[in-house]
């Protein structure tokens, strides 16, 4: 299936989760933060979290300075 | 009541529908704690001084230095080596005399915090670090203190507000559980100083806000800024039921 | 060349990939002419100072008063009766020694503006009424001369990008081409001072982009922002081919 | 037809162009700008700018404060 990171398009395996992604692009969970359609995921359900053709995820890092 | 001085000084609050006398008069009885005197902290506790807040805390533990001078627009060039929140205080005062300004010159541990949270109605999270971030984050929680973080590095902003009043409301750790530091902030990472401002200033405006009763936008929501191409994201940040910090553990 | 003193003051800008040294040189060379010492001039001259814009005109005529101070950050209560161009170029003075302030304490004609524009890189909108906005549209349509306008009342902010050094630019009045006063301004509907200090925060880091030479998101671009719920629209401004002003009349 | 103004439904006649909905929606001319789709419509172009169906229209004001 196809989805979008980012607004890159991504082929990933139908019925991926949001860990398999992660494990998938490579990306540090560390400080992460993952939307699937404008919505955070909790990390507490990125393995349980099944991805859909045509989602839009956006994945960004916390920012700590001020 | 306000004073006559006060009706002119706040003029431009009392014409709109959305402030008034009655919202002019809630900043005053307003108390708000903020955590840090930097990029952000600058422009949210000028707004704030000026738009009346009666009651201002200010924390922080840093003398300011020349590399400051690049965006935290409360410090000019022979303020260098003095205490960020006394130099602030002194500002804050001179621009308006009839609200009260406290500083804290240090970092404060958990137990003065959760002290100083007894007296706030409101925080902001204008620090630079993640253990300050998640350590304010949590003790608001405890507190039930409504929480409006604001960071930024870079030319990227984000900015969030958790009423912490309400029990069902997401939290600063639900979005990031990791309290282990960033390797970027501003010190090595460097940031344009309208790009921190921008967030410090919305910080202000969530403030006031509040205060006045108009509802927030983004109450349990993230926003992301990008300063190239000034868009801005939305994202809903839901509770998440295990979150160590807010959920039911 | 950047001084060691520069380096440092300098040094978050420097960490940037965007900016650097060359970025910073640029700053220095750089002359902006901002009109309007007010809610959007104040957040927008302090942090062009702050930044190290290296030529800054300021033109205003109004002297400050007390209900000014509720949003405009630069003043305190002891300039009340000081003229606002004269009071801010010293506090820009104060926190950058390095750059050149120099002040314009009179509403300019249009002739004098248009002197003005022949050393002015770009040009920052942050006056007050639409008279002196399609004024100073037309005069740097004609001269060449980029353009970036603020404006806000109440909860509501505009801010748009006009580089009229491309002769396919639009411009103001292609967007509105009413040159009568509007019965709205901030002395008659009031105004949230964050709002106002949102938008005249992003007319500095659009003017920093553009001498470090960072693609704007916005030019030939309105951005409108609700202060009530932060929320962003942009609209794309067409060129108008029968605009009295840019268009080929 | 149906459009949307400033997130409203609104019914139209067919064909209708944008002085006519400006008249049908007795909003003051001076000082007002009108987007159709995201796009700035020069007033010049309001009365040969004919709307379609679905077409999100944003009608606002000038500020000149500042």
């Amino acid at each position: 299936m196809k989805i979008h990171v980012n607004e890159q398009i991504v082929e990933l395996a139908d019925n991926s989760n949001i860990e398999q992604l992660l494990t998938y692009l490579d990306k540090p969970l560390m400080g992460s933060a993952i939307a699937v359609n404008q919505e955070i995921i909790s990390r507490s359900h990125w393995a349980d979290t099944i991805l859909n053709e045509g989602d839009n995820i956006s994945l960004f890092q916390a920012i700590a300075g001020g | 009541m306000l004073s006559d001085d006060e009706l002119l000084r706040y003029s431009r609050h009392l014409l709109l529908e959305d402030v008034g006398k009655t919202g002019q008069e809630a900043l005053k009885k307003a108390n708000v704690l903020i955590i840090g005197m930097g990029g952000l902290g600058s422009p949210a506790s000028l707004y704030l001084a000026a738009a009346g807040i009666g009651h201002l805390v200010l924390s922080d533990f840093d003398n300011i230095e020349v590399s400051n001078l690049q965006r935290q627009i409360t410090y000019q060039s022979d303020d260098i080596g003095e205490s960020k929140v006394e130099v602030t205080k002194r500002k804050l005062q001179q621009i308006n005399p009839d609200i009260k300004v406290r500083s804290i010159n240090k970092a404060m541990p958990e137990e003065q915090l959760t002290m100083e949270l007894t007296m706030a109605d409101l925080v902001l999270d204008c620090t630079d670090n993640m253990a300050a971030r998640q350590m304010i984050n949590k003790a608001c929680v405890n507190a039930k203190v409504p929480l409006i973080v604001g960071a930024a590095i870079r030319l990227e902003g984000q900015l969030m507000f958790f009423d912490h009043s309400h029990a069902d409301s997401s939290c600063y750790h639900c979005l990031f559980p990791d309290s282990e530091e960033q390797t970027l902030n501003c010190s090595n990472s460097g940031i344009i100083g309208p790009v921190v401002g921008t967030i410090g200033t919305l910080q202000a405006l969530e403030a006031i806000k509040y205060f006045v009763g108009l509802p927030s936008g983004i109450k349990n929501k993230l926003k992301l800024f990008d300063g190239k191409s000034l868009d801005w994201q939305t994202f809903a940040i839901n509770k998440d039921p295990k979150c160590t910090v807010c959920g039911q553990h």
